[in-house]
């Protein structure tokens, strides 16, 4: 049995949301052309410091997601680089519309932040759940989707974002995650990251959920399984090469997300894989609307634990 | 002082009935006051030990919700799947707390199960579900929602030719969400004049005031220009809650659109008025603070900032 | 070569909209809980006699789509069986939160008519496609879809419909269809309906491709490819058998919609084949913003006429 | 008589341009009027020929247009990219005939490319594309999308101090969705007084009037109470509206409403306020009839009827 001294479970574990509000704060200084765009969620979004530092820049339009899109597209128009940041679940579900027709179609240059994404609201339940968007927003042509798995990633999407013109959808965490990425990192559309190398199985994973995928690789390891681990922060593009190099090289692959199973990362896996290289996957992730419980409890309630991912990679392997 | 985890010991609230139906208004009131104060007493608690929850709209909606459930709503226990019940539905759904404690209060559940509110698999979740716990009408949490299922059902017992009434509370700040103007506009076009609309007007919304945010003002033009009768009230007198919302139709012919003046954390004093305690949790000598001053109160103290005084009509 | 002389694309065609108001006035006529619940969309959805044979229950908000489902989740407390009826790109869109919570997750009785679905508004363009609804409303917990394929599917889904307790959203085609099924058929959620047998490849499709996709077999036939084609009315529950038979039976799978690639009923059986039994699946559907055309002209340029669909099949099985 | 499809033949509009700076206001007028009846003329020509279209929302809107574009849009062919063009976002994208027939009119597209409306991969999409069509600011169609947009640009200009103005065409019915309510509250909020909304008043919509629907009245008591300065105007009248569009700002700290009355299939005699022309096409004989109507009016008639008269200021 392989001793695992440096498990990345026992890194310091970091908010998100604070590598966002100090990335959008030295872009701001960078670039005049940046702005906030919120919904009352100033303090949710831990924009605080951000407003002190540009009161005329952070646009808090009020409770109003719909407004908040289409003054983002319009913001756009007026060459101004805004990044919408509210709760994801209320910015996909409400402002969907304005998302295909204002940002996506129009190919505005609009950056939509997905704050406290997937399951982190936990005990708020399932209307404040945010597990749709990734699936939503695959559907919409023209929209890059990026899902941060650490707040080197996340800055560095950010920055990425910024620097292209067109819409961008990132989910920003809030349910805390050690750092898996080195400080030197740089996001790089419809690339995956190899976190992990091994042939006998492929997990495929990104956000708050990458980390534990990782561990599960360490325990595995511990029995003799050699799983991959395939970082995929960028849904749309997805690395296509990637996953067919997975389908053809290990036995099967899990997908793991804190995402519905029907749309998500894992549906952009199995649609690619049928279509490529057929291989067995399976799809890990939330499949109803969860009962009460924190985010922790939902993410072990569905396999999304470590001690879950590796007991399916075994059954898909076995 | 350690807190402890949210436990049935911390369901010490009475249950509380409806009074008899020859009641006086005076009796009345003071079974709202009471109703109120063990209410707020009870949310307070469960704010504490569960860790969680939005206790500044608590405790500036729960004057309404007493009002409402103690005196005004033909619902109870026994009709709570009764198609001719009264419905009332809490858009602001991040005062679930506030709900739960109510309908405990009122009997609709068992006040011990309190002490599940936010764990793992309970009915009591952070925001309201109707498929789960008896009396709650609309899984709302979402802002905006409330208002157009409040119009759909007052339809509904329009249809049907039925005197059943329909009200819906929501937050100001909850007001700049575009669906609850469409909702208004269809509302006023139905003539749907038995359907109440009642605002915490508490004039702070999650990170700010509605003022500095996205003005609400003037309220009481925007309602009456989509075709509402508007009345303006102190959302924590219970007298003036209990006489405005038993008059139904207002207008008739109009839906009503109650302006409940209030301010958020209602009557704690550290809390009142200040929108830090949009969702913030007490720490011990805050609680301690808070329940003495609920518990010493014969009811809660009428607001006193110059700013509501002046305004109320 | 086998002589095709009863080919289902000389069929007299059929706006199912037809049918989808004549059904839903017989249900008015038979219970009166039933009522309409538009958009300003009486016209669109051909619901003009209806107003007129029951001018209370024919509930128009306006243009408010939010609205429009609220009030039908109301309707619905109340008692009643509300038939929303709207354009499908706008229903979905715009009242996507709405559909979460207020249908799905409250579970209240509101059946979700999607008009004039996929690409039937042609020139209209891209705001007026509806080809992600599909993937929008799987990601939903709680929902039945159904797409219909020809009036008499139509009418048995708005039948069943109205007869089960919970959400459904159908959608109800504009762009005329053949009738591809005897008058006698009922529909049975979580049921594909086999078309034609066949070994070597299968046709899965529905809606206004499914008569597409039986012209492709008879053109396959005639090269001698024994081509199966699944008519899957119900998207959601899928009919998981149904689909792995025709992975494990025949050498791959052809999906044909009028709807987004990324996420669809194409979505829906890739992630059913990886998870069951790996196979090769070609999905074929919209796959970007459509540029100027009409229905037929868009559905011909995406390969979703029977030449493509044969095209793609004959790929497959080469 | 048959019809031919449409084809360059078709496209047989002369190219106008802005007048010089110094023209005098009568001059001014004459030029949108003339601009006006050109494009009417144009614009039935596409929908006759391409077979479809929104002809009753194209009249309704193109004395409008033909201000804006004529006369107070700081923006032509070689401005069209410039950021400190003034912006136009025709929210009412159904009317995208009367758009492109108005930019072809002032030379933002070739006026022969009009032959391609609605045919296969044509830039002329039913509703307006901003990545394929020069001139077109957003990608409407769907209700309720163009005000917030407009308040967006608004914000930038504001937060660039530029003077740049920014104008929003949207369509009565279209005032039914709650998006424009919150896009109005945040413009005045943000004091955007060089944002001017305009409203097609010509109080139909798809199906039936506005009134039937979801009645907007009373309009300009719901603008004034959600902050806005607000003028009615005749709509097609041109006098009117270029004084009015060309008074930016109209109220220094409010963003102004111009309720401009107008009618549907103006002013065409069989189509004029009535809701069955929203998207029918018209037959040979209707065409005839039409067009003469149109040529033999030296400019388009001002409304006559007695409800329009009635209601204008
Ligand atoms: C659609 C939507 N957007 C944002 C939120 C986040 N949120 C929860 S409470 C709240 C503030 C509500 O303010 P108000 O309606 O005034 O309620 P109250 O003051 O009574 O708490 C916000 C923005 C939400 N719940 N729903
Ligand atoms: C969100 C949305 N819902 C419905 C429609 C369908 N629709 C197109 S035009 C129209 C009527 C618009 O009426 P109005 O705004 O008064 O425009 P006008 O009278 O100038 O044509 C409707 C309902 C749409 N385009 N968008
Ligand atoms: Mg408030
Ligand atoms: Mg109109």
């Amino acid at each position: 049995m392989t001793v695992v001294d440096t498990s990345i479970a026992d890194q310091p574990r970091y908010d998100c949301r604070d590598a966002y509000v100090e990335t959008l704060a030295e872009l701001a200084h960078e670039d005049h052309r940046i702005v906030g765009v919120v919904n009352d969620s100033v303090g949710s979004s831990k924009l605080n410091s951000f407003r002190k530092a540009f009161p005329d820049r952070l646009i808090n339009v009020g409770i109003a997601e719909q407004d908040m899109v289409g003054v983002a597209s319009g913001l756009a128009n007026g060459g101004r680089i805004p990044f919408v940041s509210a709760a994801s679940c209320f910015l996909t579900a409400r402002a969907l519309e304005q998302i295909k027709a204002d940002v996506a179609y129009s190919n505005t240059n609009v950056k939509l932040c997905g704050m406290s994404p997937g399951v982190a609201y936990g005990e708020l339940g399932p209307t404040h759940h945010s597990i749709e968007d990734i699936a939503w927003l695959r559907a919409i042509s023209g929209m890059t989707i990026i899902v941060p798995a650490d707040p080197v990633e996340t800055a560095a999407a950010l920055r990425w974002a910024a620097a292209v013109d067109g819409p961008v959808f990132i989910r920003v965490s809030r349910m805390s995650v050690p750092q898996v990425y080195p400080d030197s990192y740089t996001f790089e559309p419809g690339k995956a990251i190899t976190m992990r190398a091994g042939n006998d199985v492929t997990l495929i994973s990104n956000g708050t959920v990458l980390w534990r995928a990782m561990v599960a690789a360490e325990q595995l390891a511990a029995e003799g399984i050699s799983a991959r681990v395939l970082s995929m922060p960028s849904v749309k593009p997805l690395d296509v090469e990637a996953v067919v190099a997975a389908a053809e090289q290990t036995a099967g692959i899990v997908t793991a997300e804190e995402s519905t199973i029907a749309g998500g990362l894992g549906g952009a896996v199995a649609e690619t894989v049928v279509q490529h290289h057929p291989a067995r996957v399976s799809i890990l992730g939330i499949p109803e609307f969860a009962p009460t419980g924190s985010a922790g409890y939902l993410l072990d309630r569905y396999g999304l634990s470590p001690e879950g991912i590796a007991d399916t990679a075994r059954r898909l392997v076995s | 002082m350690s807190k402890a985890a949210l436990s049935v010991e911390h369901t010490t609230m009475p249950l509380l009935g409806r009074l008899p139906a020859h009641s006086s208004r005076a009796e009345q009131v003071a079974h709202i006051a009471e109703a109120a104060r063990q209410i707020r007493i009870q949310d307070l608690k469960l704010v504490y030990h569960a860790g969680a929850g939005h206790i500044g709209g608590d405790f500036s909606a729960i004057d309404i919700l007493a009002t409402l459930y103690g005196a005004v709503l033909e619902i109870g226990p026994e009709t709570v799947a009764d198609p001719e019940r009264d419905r009332f539905i809490l858009s602001k759904g991040h005062v679930a707390g506030a709900l739960y404690t109510t309908l405990a209060a009122f009997g609709f559940l068992p006040i011990t199960e309190l002490a599940t509110f936010l764990k793992p698999l309970s009915a009591l979740n952070g925001h309201p579900n109707r498929t789960k716990v008896a009396g709650v009408e609309a899984n709302t949490g979402p802002l905006g929602h409330g208002l157009p299922i409040a119009v759909g059902h007052a339809l509904s017992a329009k249809l049907d030719v039925s005197l059943r009434r329909t009200y819906v509370l929501v937050g100001d700040g909850e007001l700049q969400e575009g669906s609850n103007w469409e909702a208004m506009m269809a509302a006023s076009q139905y003539q749907l004049d038995r359907l109440t609309v009642i605002v915490d007007r508490n004039r702070l919304q999650q990170g700010a005031t509605t003022k500095e945010t996205n003005d609400l003002d003037p309220l009481p033009e925007k309602a009456a220009a989509f075709g509402f009768a508007v009345v303006e009230v102190n959302g924590h007198d219970h007298g003036e809650l209990l006489d405005v919302l038993s008059a139904v139709p207002f207008r008739p012919g109009k839906p009503t659109f109650v302006i409940a003046h209030t301010h958020k954390g209602h009557p704690v004093s550290f809390m009142s008025n200040n929108v830090a305690w949009h969702h913030k949790v007490p720490n011990p000598a805050e609680y301690q603070q808070a329940m003495t001053e609920l518990e010493t109160v014969g009811q809660p103290r009428l607001a006193v900032s110059p700013r509501l005084d002046k305004e109320l009509r």
